[in-house]
C-alpha cells in the first residue's frame, strides 16, 4: 500500500491511542489513590470539553480573541471546571463511600456520570445536539504525498503525550506523588507521617479531573465536534485500556490505550466490510489478553503475602 | 543508636490526657482516662489484651474521636485535631501491628516517614542510621514492604516512625513479632532516645523489660486506669497482677 | 517407622533471595517441634511452602508416604495439614461458626443436591459440627462458645487468635502449623493459651505440631524438639536446653537477652 | 367541554432526545392551538411518555398508554427499533396511533394492523430519491458509511438497491456502531478509494463527526446524508464544513407549507426550550389529524381508528395526508442542501441554479 | 431489616404466635404499600408513598420497637415468606385487570430473579458480573429461537438457562484466572461484545432482533388469557404470577444454598481465597459453580421476559441494563433477596412513576440512587449474618 497512506493510518492510530491513554491514565490515577474505579471519568471528560467550548464561545461573543488567547481561556475554563467537579465528586461521593464495597463507589460514580451527562444535555441550549468546537489551534496542514495531517493534530498529539508523561513523573517522582500513594495504601499511616488525607485525596481528584478536562479540550480541538454523549464509550474504553494495561503502573494504561486504538484501526483497514466488528474484535482481544495476563500487561507486582 | 546531627530538641512539652472517654461504634472503650507523659521521660502504658491501650493512643493521635475529656500537648489542645496536624506538632508514632505501606518498597516507606522533614541531608543521614540499626532493611531496600516477614515489618514500621525529628515519640507494641535479639534492641533504642532528650510514650506487653526502661507507668484494665506511678512502684504493685488476671 | 512429615532439600527462592536453603526437616507422629530463628529466617515461608501457598523451587515433601511436593494448597489441606497465620486471617464479618466451619468443610458433604433437597444429611453434619465447635471454643473461652453466631470481628484480638486455632483444629488434622500464636499477648495470656494447647495435646496424641515462636518460655514448655533457622538454613536441631547453650544460636537469635 | 387525553411517545432523554423533545413540543403546540379554538368540541390533554429510544421501555410505556382507557389515541415514536417493537401492543389494546418519526418500512408494511398509521414517509422514498438524484448529478462512485442500527442498515439497503439500476457503483461499505467517535480509519480508507460521494446512513451525531473528520483528512468527496441528519443540529455541529452537504427527507421545508410560517411563529411564541427539529411538523400534523378525527366521532378508539384509516386529502401542516392500504402516508422525499448555515430546499438553492457547485463535483469531473 | 437482629437472643425470637402475628402484619403492610405504589398514578400519592417508605425504614433503624420488629422478622423467615407469597397473590387478584401494573409486577419479579442469580455470583462467591443483561438477553434469544418449535415452553426456559450458563463458560477461564477489576472488565467487555455482535450480525435478526412466541403452559397460551372463571383478567396476570413463581423458586434455591455448607464455602471463597484454599476448598470449583448457576437463573428469567414482551433485540443486552440489575443488587443490600425486590421496585417502578417530569426523569433517578448509596452504604436491607442455630435442635448451648 502507498506509504503515505500507511503513515496516515499510523498517525490516526497514534492520535486515537493518545486520547485513550489520557483517559485511561485518569482511571488508574484514581484507582491508585483510592482503589476505586471512578466511572464518571468519561463524562467528566465531556464536562471539560463543554466548559472549554462554553468559555471560548462566550469570550468570542464578548471580545474577538486571537486563537491562542481563546485557547488559553478555554483551557483555564476546562481545568477550572474540572478541578471543581472533581473535588465535588470526591467530597460528596467517593470520600464518604471510601469504606463501602468497591462496587458501591463504582455504581455511585456511574450515576454521577449520568447526572453530569444529563445536566449538560438539559443545561446547554439544545444540549441534545452536537456542538461545533472552534478551531483554536493554528490552521494549515503538513503534506507529504497522500499523507496529510493538520498542524493542530500534531500539536494535540505532542501535548497529549507530554501530559501523560508529566502525570507519570508527578506520581513517581514528587513528594505529592509519594503522599498520594501513601494515602492510597494506608491512610492512617500516611496521616501519622503528616500527610493530610482530605487534601491529598481531593488534590488527586482535582488532578485526575483536570487530566480529563485536558482530554476533553483535545477531543474538541481534534474532532471539532463535541456532544453530551461523547464520554460514555470513551469512559468504557478508557477503563478497558487502564485495566488491560495493568492498574499497577501508569505505563500500563498508556500501552493499553495504544493497543486498543491499534486493534480498532487495524480491523478497519485490513477488512473494511468488517469494520462494524471492530469493537467485537477489540473486546475479544481484551478478554483474551486478560486471560493471558491476569493482572494486566504490566503485571502488578504481588505485594500480598501471608 | 544516636540521632542525626543538628539541633537536638530539648523536649519541653508534656502530653496530658485528662478525663478522656472514647470508643467505637458499639460502646465506650475508655472511661475517664487521665495520663501524662512528662518531657524527657519514658512513660509506659501496660494492660491486658483489649484493655484499651491502643484506643488511648489512637484518641491521642486523633484517629479515634474523643467523646469526653481533652488531650493537650504543651500549650496546644489537640483534642480531635486532624491527625496530620498532630503529627506536625512534633509527635512521631510507631502504630500497632507493624503496619507498612505494602505496595511501596522499603526505601519508599522510609521516605514517607520522612515527609515532614524538609532538609535533604538530615533525611539522608537518618536513613543511613536506620539502615545501620536494621541491616536487614538495607538488604531489602527495594523489596515491596508487603512481602516482608512479620519481624521485618516491625523493624520497618519502627524505622519509619523515627524518620522525622519529633519531640514526643509514641510506640504501640513495637516489639511485636521481633526475635529476642531485636526485642532487646528495641528497648535499647528507646532508652537511647530518652538519653537524647526525647519524650517517649510506650505501650508494651513485655512487662518486665518495659518497667525496666520506663520512668513512669500506668496500668489500664477494661478501659480504666487501675494503677499509676513510677515504674519502680508499679513493679511492686499488686494491682498490676490483678489487672492482668482480671481479663477473661 | 518413618516420620509423619519428611522434607529434604526443601528450597524456596524469591528472585535472587533464597528464603529456604536445602532444608531437611522431619516431624514424627504426635511430636511437637519448636521452630525458631531470627526475623526473616524463613519460618513462615516454610509454612507457606508446606501448605502449598508458595511453590518450592526444589526438594521433596512427604506426609505419611504421600508426596506433597509442589501440590496445590487444597490438595495439601485435604491431606491433613492445618495452620494458623502470622497475621490473623479471620473473616471478620462472618460468624465465629462460619470461620470454624471452614476448617472442616473439606470433610463435609458439599454436594448441591444435599444442600438443596436432601437436607437430612446436611442437618446431621451441621449439628455435629456445631457440637464440635462449641466444645472446642468452650475450652479456650466460654464466651466464644456462647456467641458462635456472632461476627468474628466483634471479638478481641486474643479471642480471634483462639478462634483461628479452633479453625485449624476442628478438621482433626495430622499436622498443625502454628505461626507465632502468642504474638502481642502478655506473658499471662500466653501461658493460658499454652495450657489450653497442652490440654488438647493430651486428647490428640497423634497430632504433630510445628510451633513458630519468639517467646522462649513457650518453646521451653511445649516443644519436644527445637529447630533453629537462619537465612533459610537449619543451624540447630535438638532439645531446648542445648539450644539455649548453643553459641551460634545465641549470636544469631537470642542476643544478650537470655 | 370534557377533556380527552392523547398520548405522545418519543425519546425525551438520552441520545435522541433533541428530536424527541422537538416532537413533543410541536404536538403540545398543536393541542394548545386546538384547545384555543372556540368551536372545539373537546378540550385535549397531551400525555407525554419517554420511550428512551429503548424497545423494552417503549413496550412498557406503550402498554401504560394503551391500557389507560382515558387515552383515546397516540402520537408515537421516533425510533424505529421502538416503533416496530410496540405495534403488537397497540394492536392488541386497540389504541389507534400515528407514527410521527420512525421511518422503518416494516412499521406499517410489516403487518396489517389497523391501529398503526404513519404521517412521515419511509426510508424507501429516501433511498430511492437519493440514488436517482445523486446519479443524475453525475456522481458515479460511492462509499457508504451507515450505523448498525436498523435505521442505518435500512438506509444502506434501500440506497444500494436503488443505486444499481441507476448505474452507480459502491466502492465500499462501512457499517459502524452508532456511538463511534473516531472515523479517521474509515475515512483514510475512503481517501484511498477516492469516491465521488460519501453516503452517510445515520443520525446527526454520526453525520457531524463524519463531516468534520472528512474535512480534517482533506477528503474532497461530496457528503450525502439522509433524514437522520436533516436537523439544525447537523448544521450547528458541523459548522462551516456542513456547506454543500445534501440530504433527503420526506418532508418539504416549512416555508413550502401553506401554514409553515404560522407554525414557526406560534412555536416561537410558545417559547419552548428546544427547536421543533426535522420531525416536529410531523408530530404537529399527527396531533391535529387525531384531534380532528376525535372531533368528528367523539372519544371512541374504534371510531377514531376507522376515521384515521380512511384519511384522504387531509390538509395538514406537512401537506396533504393520504393513507395507502397500509395506513402509510404517501409522500415523496425531497432533496435538501445545506447552504449558508441552513437546510435549503434543493430547487431553491444556489446549487440548483448553478451559482454554487457541490464540493464533490469538482472532484468528479 | 438493618442488621440488628442478632441483638435479640434466640429464645425470645422463638416466642410463638404473637410475634408471628406482628411479623405477618408488618410484611403484609409493606406489601400493601408496594402494591399501592405499583398502582398509584397521581404524583401526590406516589410522593406520599415514597415518603412513607422512607419513614418506615427510618423507624426500623431508630426506634426500639422498629428494631424489635426487624429482629422478629429476621427470626421468623418462614412467616415472612409465607405472608409475602399470600400478599403477592392478593395484590395480583386485586389488580387482575390492570395490564400495566401487572406488567410492572412481572418485570420487577423477573429482574429480582436475575438479581438472585447475581447474588450467587457477586454477593456470595464474589465473582463480578457486569454482563447480566447480556445473559438475560441470551435467554430471550433462545426463547425466540425455540419458542415456535414444538418444544414445551417449560423446557425452553430450562434450555435458555442452560444456554446462558454455557455461554458463560467462555468467560470462565479469564474470570477464574484473575479477580477484582480485571474480572469485572472481562464481563463488561463480553457484554459489549455480545451486543455489538448481535447488532451487526444478521443471523439473529440483526438490530431489529426477533419476535418471541408468548409463553404457553400445558397448551394454555398466556397472551390469550382474558378471563379466569367469572373474572375478566389482563393477559399479563398469568405472566405476573409465573414471574413471581419463578422468583419464589430462585429465592428458595438461593436461600437454601446460603443456609448450607455450600453457602459457607462460597462466602469463604469470596472473603479469603488464601484461607479457603489452605483448608482444602477449590476456589475454581466454587467460583465456577456460582457463575454458571447464576447465569442460568438470569437466562431463565430473561427467557420468560422475552416471551412476555414478545420480542428481543440487541438493545436489551446493553451495558446500561446490566448496571440496572447491578444497582438492584447493591441498593437492595448485597446478599439479601427481599432487599433485591425492594430495590427492583425502586429502580424499575419509580422512574415510570416519574413520567410527569419527563426529560428530567433520568437525572432525578440518578440522584436518587446516589442518595441511597450515600446514606445507606450497605443497601436498603443489609444481609444478616448466617445464623444456623435455628437449624440445630436446641440451638447452641
Ligand atoms: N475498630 C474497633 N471497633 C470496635 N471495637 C474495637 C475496635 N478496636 C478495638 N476495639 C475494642 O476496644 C477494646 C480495646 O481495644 P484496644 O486495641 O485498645 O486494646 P489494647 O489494650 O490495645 O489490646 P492489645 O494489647 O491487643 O493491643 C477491645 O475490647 C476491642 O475489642
Ligand atoms: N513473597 C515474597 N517475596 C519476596 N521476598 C519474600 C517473600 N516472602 C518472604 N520473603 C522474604 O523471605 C524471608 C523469609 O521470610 P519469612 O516470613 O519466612 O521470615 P520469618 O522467619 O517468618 O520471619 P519472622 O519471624 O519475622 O516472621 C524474608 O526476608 C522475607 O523478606
Ligand atoms: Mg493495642
Ligand atoms: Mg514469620
Amino acid at each position: 500500500m502507498d506509504p503515505g497512506l500507511l503513515a496516515q493510518y499510523l498517525f490516526n492510530g497514534l492520535m486515537l491511542g493518545t486520547i485513550y491513554a489520557i483517559v485511561a491514565v485518569g482511571f488508574s490515577l484514581f484507582f491508585g489513590v483510592l482503589d476505586v474505579i471512578k466511572f464518571s471519568h468519561g463524562d467528566v471528560v465531556t464536562v471539560g470539553a463543554f466548559s472549554a467550548f462554553g468559555a471560548a464561545g462566550l469570550m468570542a461573543a464578548l471580545v474577538t480573541l486571537s486563537g491562542p488567547l481563546a485557547l488559553a481561556v478555554g483551557l483555564i475554563a476546562a481545568l477550572g471546571a474540572e478541578a471543581f467537579s472533581g473535588v465535588i465528586i470526591g467530597r460528596l461521593l467517593v470520600l464518604p463511600l471510601k469504606n463501602a464495597p468497591g462496587v458501591n463507589v463504582l455504581l455511585a460514580t456511574l450515576m454521577a456520570g449520568t447526572v453530569l451527562r444529563e445536566a449538560i444535555r438539559l443545561g446547554v441550549p439544545n444540549g441534545g445536539n452536537p456542538k461545533p468546537f472552534p478551531a483554536l489551534l493554528p490552521e494549515g496542514v503538513l503534506k507529504a504525498g497522500s499523507f496529510s495531517v493538520g498542524i493542530d493534530s500534531v500539536i494535540i498529539l505532542l501535548a497529549g503525550l507530554a501530559v501523560v508523561l508529566a502525570t507519570h513523573l508527578v506520581i513517581t517522582r514528587t513528594r505529592l506523588g509519594l503522599s498520594i500513594r501513601a494515602v492510597a495504601q494506608d491512610e492512617e499511616v500516611a496521616q501519622l507521617a503528616g500527610v493530610s488525607f482530605n487534601r491529598t485525596v481531593l488534590g488527586t481528584f482535582a488532578l485526575g479531573s483536570m487530566l480529563a478536562g485536558l482530554a476533553g479540550l483535545m477531543l474538541g480541538l481534534y474532532y471539532r465536534e463535541i456532544n453530551f454523549n461523547m464520554g460514555v464509550m470513551l469512559g468504557i474504553i478508557g477503563f478497558a485500556c487502564a485495566v488491560v494495561g495493568g492498574l499497577g503502573s501508569l505505563i500500563g494504561p498508556i500501552i493499553g490505550g495504544f493497543l486498543f486504538a491499534g486493534v480498532q484501526t487495524l480491523v478497519t483497514v485490513v477488512l473494511p466490510f468488517t469494520s462494524a466488528y471492530k469493537d467485537v474484535v477489540a473486546f475479544a482481544v481484551i478478554i483474551a489478553l486478560i486471560g493471558l495476563f491476569p493482572t494486566g500487561l504490566i503485571a502488578e507486582k504481588s505485594s500480598e503475602r501471608v | 543508636m544516636s540521632r542525626t546531627q543538628g539541633p537536638r530538641p530539648e523536649a519541653s512539652r508534656r502530653l496530658s490526657v485528662s478525663g478522656v472517654t472514647t470508643g467505637y461504634v458499639r460502646a465506650d472503650v475508655l472511661h475517664d482516662v487521665s495520663i501524662e507523659a512528662k518531657p524527657g521521660r519514658i512513660t509506659c502504658i501496660l494492660g491486658a489484651n483489649g484493655a484499651g491501650k491502643s484506643t488511648l493512643i489512637r484518641s491521642i493521635l486523633g484517629l479515634t474521636p474523643v467523646r469526653r475529656g481533652s488531650v493537650a500537648f504543651g500549650g496546644d489542645t489537640i483534642t480531635n485535631l486532624a491527625t496530620h496536624r498532630i503529627a506536625a506538632l512534633g509527635i512521631a508514632t510507631v502504630p500497632e501491628g507493624n503496619r507498612v505501606l505494602p505496595r511501596m518498597s522499603v526505601l519508599e516507606n522510609l521516605k514517607v516517614g520522612g515527609l515532614l522533614e524538609k532538609d535533604r541531608h538530615r533525611l539522608a543521614a537518618r536513613m543511613e542510621r536506620m539502615f545501620e540499626t536494621f541491616p536487614r532493611l538495607k538488604e531489602r531496600r527495594n523489596q515491596l514492604a508487603g512481602t516482608l516477614s512479620g519481624g521485618e515489618r516491625s523493624m520497618l514500621s519502627i524505622a519509619r516512625g523515627l524518620m522525622t525529628d519529633p519531640e514526643l515519640i509514641v510506640f504501640d507494641e513495637p516489639s511485636l513479632g521481633l526475635s529476642p535479639l531485636f526485642v532487646s534492641e528495641v528497648f535499647r533504642i528507646v532508652r537511647q532516645l530518652k538519653e537524647e532528650g526525647y519524650t517517649i510514650l510506650l505501650v508494651e506487653q513485655n512487662v518486665r523489660q518495659t518497667l525496666d526502661v520506663a520512668d513512669d507507668g500506668y496500668v489500664l484494665a477494661q478501659g480504666r486506669v487501675v494503677a499509676a506511678g513510677t515504674s519502680a512502684a508499679l513493679a511492686a504493685d499488686g494491682e498490676l497482677h490483678k489487672a492482668y488476671f482480671g481479663v477473661h | 517407622m518413618s516420620p509423619l512429615l519428611a522434607c529434604s532439600g526443601l528450597t524456596m527462592r524469591f528472585g535472587g533471595l533464597t528464603a529456604l536453603d536445602a532444608l531437611d526437616i522431619s516431624v514424627g507422629k504426635g511430636e511437637t517441634i519448636g521452630l525458631v530463628g531470627p526475623n526473616g529466617s524463613g519460618k513462615t515461608t516454610f509454612f507457606n511452602v508446606l501448605t502449598g501457598l508458595y511453590k518450592p523451587s526444589a526438594g521433596a515433601v512427604q506426609l505419611a508416604e504421600q508426596d506433597l511436593f509442589a501440590r496445590s494448597a487444597q490438595e495439601i489441606g485435604r491431606a491433613g495439614v492445618a495452620r494458623t497465620f502470622q497475621r490473623s486471617r479471620l473473616m471478620l464479618d462472618q460468624t465465629v461458626f462460619d470461620n470454624i466451619a471452614l476448617g472442616a468443610l473439606n470433610r463435609l458433604d458439599l454436594s448441591l443436591l444435599s444442600a438443596l433437597v436432601l437436607r437430612g444429611r446436611f442437618r446431621r453434619q451441621l449439628s455435629e459440627l456445631v457440637e464440635r465447635a462449641t466444645a472446642l471454643t468452650r475450652r479456650f473461652n466460654p464466651q466464644i462458645a456462647a456467641n458462635l453466631f456472632k461476627p468474628a470481628g466483634s471479638f478481641t484480638m486474643i479471642d480471634r487468635r483462639r478462634i483461628e486455632i479452633c479453625r485449624a483444629l476442628v478438621g482433626a488434622p495430622r499436622l498443625l502449623l502454628l505461626d507465632e500464636p502468642s504474638a502481642g499477648m502478655t506473658h499471662e495470656e500466653t501461658r493460658a493459651l499454652m495450657d489450653d494447647l497442652l490440654a488438647f495435646r493430651e486428647e490428640m496424641p497423634d497430632l504433630a505440631i510445628v510451633l513458630v515462636e519468639h517467646e522462649m518460655d513457650v518453646i521451653r514448655r511445649i516443644s519436644d524438639r527445637c529447630i533453629v533457622l537462619n537465612f533459610g538454613k537449619k543451624i540447630f536441631e535438638g532439645p531446648f536446653d542445648a539450644l539455649i547453650a548453643d553459641r551460634e544460636v545465641q549470636t544469631a537469635y537470642l542476643g544478650g537477652a537470655q | 367541554r370534557d377533556t380527552v387525553k392523547i398520548a405522545f411517545i418519543g425519546p425525551l432523554t438520552g441520545g435522541n432526545s433533541a428530536t424527541g423533545l422537538g416532537g413533543r413540543n410541536s404536538a403540545a403546540l398543536a393541542v394548545d392551538l386546538h384547545n384555543a379554538k372556540p368551536d372545539a368540541k373537546y378540550t385535549y390533554e397531551l400525555v407525554p411518555f419517554d420511550d428512551e429510544c429503548k424497545p423494552n421501555v417503549g413496550v412498557q410505556v406503550a402498554t401504560k398508554a394503551a391500557s389507560d382507557k382515558s387515552i383515546i389515541a397516540g402520537i408515537t415514536h421516533y425510533c424505529s427499533a421502538v416503533a416496530i417493537a410496540t405495534v403488537d401492543t397497540y394492536n392488541r389494546f386497540g389504541l389507534p396511533v400515528v407514527v410521527w418519526g420512525a421511518v422503518l418500512p416494516e412499521i406499517t408494511y410489516g403487518n396489517d394492523y389497523k391501529e398503526i398509521h404513519r404521517v412521515n414517509g419511509t426510508m424507501i422514498n429516501e433511498g430511492k430519491m437519493a440514488a436517482e438524484f445523486l446519479t443524475k448529478q453525475g456522481f458515479k462512485t460511492f462509499v457508504v458509511i451507515h450505523d448498525t442500527t436498523d435505521y442505518g442498515k435500512g438506509q444502506n439497503k434501500y440506497f444500494a438497491e436503488n443505486l444499481k439500476p441507476q448505474g452507480g457503483e459502491i466502492l465500499a461499505t462501512f457499517p459502524v456502531p452508532p456511538d463511534q467517535q473516531d472515523f479517521t480509519a474509515e475515512l483514510t480508507k475512503v481517501k484511498e478509494l477516492k469516491p465521488d460521494v460519501v453516503f452517510m446512513g445515520g443520525l446527526t451525531p454520526l453525520g457531524v463527526r463524519v463531516r468534520s473528520q472528512m474535512d480534517r483528512l482533506g477528503i474532497p468527496a461530496q457528503l450525502a446524508g439522509v433524514s437522520g441528519i436533516m436537523s439544525a443540529g447537523f448544521i450547528e455541529g458541523a459548522g462551516p464544513a456542513a456547506e454543500g452537504t445534501v440530504s433527503f427527507h420526506n418532508g418539504a421545508p416549512l416555508t413550502k407549507y401553506a401554514d409553515g410560517k404560522a407554525f414557526m411563529d406560534a412555536y416561537a411564541k410558545a417559547g419552548y426550550r428546544e427547536d421543533p427539529d426535522a420531525y416536529g411538523p410531523f408530530a404537529f400534523s399527527a396531533a391535529n389529524l387525531i384531534m380532528d378525527a376525535i372531533e368528528k366521532v367523539g372519544p371512541d378508539r374504534k371510531k377514531v381508528r376507522d376515521v384515521l384509516n380512511t384519511t384522504k386529502g387531509y390538509k395538514a401542516l406537512v401537506g396533504e395526508i393520504n393513507f395507502d392500504d397500509h395506513r402509510q402516508n404517501i409522500v415523496s422525499a425531497n432533496v435538501y442542501v445545506s447552504q449558508d448555515g441552513k437546510w435549503v430546499y434543493w430547487p431553491d438553492s444556489a446549487y440548483a441554479t448553478g451559482t454554487k457547485k457541490l464540493p464533490g463535483k469538482a472532484a468528479s469531473n | 431489616m438493618a442488621d440488628l437482629a442478632p441483638s435479640l437472643p434466640a429464645d425470645t425470637a422463638r416466642t410463638g404466635g404473637l410475634a408471628r402475628l406482628a411479623v405477618a402484619a408488618t410484611v403484609a403492610l409493606l406489601f400493601a404499600g408496594g402494591g399501592f405504589l405499583l398502582h398509584a398514578e397521581q404524583q401526590g400519592q406516589v410522593i406520599a408513598l415514597l415518603a412513607a417508605f422512607v419513614g418506615v425504614f427510618a423507624l426500623a433503624e431508630k426506634v426500639p420497637v422498629g428494631r424489635r420488629i426487624v429482629g422478629l422478622c429476621r427470626a421468623h423467615p418462614g412467616t415472612v415468606n409465607l405472608t409475602a407469597a399470600l400478599s403477592i397473590l392478593a395484590i395480583a387478584a386485586a389488580l387482575r385487570e390492570e395490564h400495566y401494573t401487572l406488567l410492572m409486577m412481572a418485570t420487577v419479579a423477573l429482574f429480582a430473579t436475575a438479581a438472585a442469580g447475581l447474588t450467587l455470583q457477586m454477593a456470595f462467591a464474589g465473582v463480578p458480573n457486569f454482563a447480566s443483561a447480556a445473559f438475560f438477553a441470551v435467554g430471550a434469544y433462545v426463547a425466540a429461537l425455540l419458542g415456535h418449535t414444538g418444544i414445551p415452553h417449560l423446557l425452553v426456559l430450562l434450555i435458555a438457562g442452560l444456554a446462558a450458563a454455557v455461554l458463560g463458560l467462555v468467560l470462565l477461564l479469564p474470570v477464574l484466572r484473575t479477580r477484582g477489576h480485571y474480572a469485572a472488565l472481562v464481563t463488561i467487555a463480553f457484554g459489549l461484545l455480545l451486543r455489538a455482535f448481535l447488532e451487526v450480525n444478521d443471523v439473529l435478526g440483526g438490530p431489529q432482533g426477533m419476535k418471541v412466541k408468548s409463553f404457553s403452559l400445558f397448551g394454555l397460551d398466556f397472551s390469550r388469557v382474558t378471563e379466569i372463571g367469572p373474572y375478566d383478567v389482563s393477559f399479563y396476570l398469568p405472566y405476573a404470577l409465573a414471574s413471581c413463581a419463578l422468583f419464589a423458586l430462585a429465592f428458595f434455591l438461593v436461600r437454601r444454598l446460603e443456609t448450607s455448607f455450600v453457602g459457607v464455602a462460597l462466602d469463604a471463597v469470596r472473603s479469603d481465597e488464601v484461607a479457603a484454599s489452605v483448608f482444602g476448598l477449590s476456589i475454581a470449583r466454587w467460583k465456577a459453580t456460582a457463575f454458571l448457576l447464576g447465569n442460568a437463573m438470569i437466562g431463565v428469567a430473561g427467557a420468560l421476559y422475552g416471551m412476555m414482551n414478545g420480542f428481543v433485540n440487541p438493545n436489551s443486552a446493553n451495558f446500561g441494563d446490566s448496571l440496572i440489575m447491578l444497582s438492584i443488587l447493591v441498593l437492595g443490600g448485597l446478599g439479601n433477596l427481599w432487599g433485591a425486590v425492594v430495590a427492583a421496585v425502586v429502580i424499575l417502578v419509580i422512574p415510570e412513576k416519574l413520567q410527569a417530569i419527563q426529560e428530567f426523569r433520568l437525572i432525578i433517578f440518578a440522584l436518587l440512587v446516589i442518595a441511597i448509596l450515600r446514606f445507606r452504604p450497605s443497601g436498603l436491607m443489609p444481609r444478616a449474618v448466617r445464623d444456623f442455630s435455628a437449624l440445630v435442635k436446641g440451638g447452641p448451648r
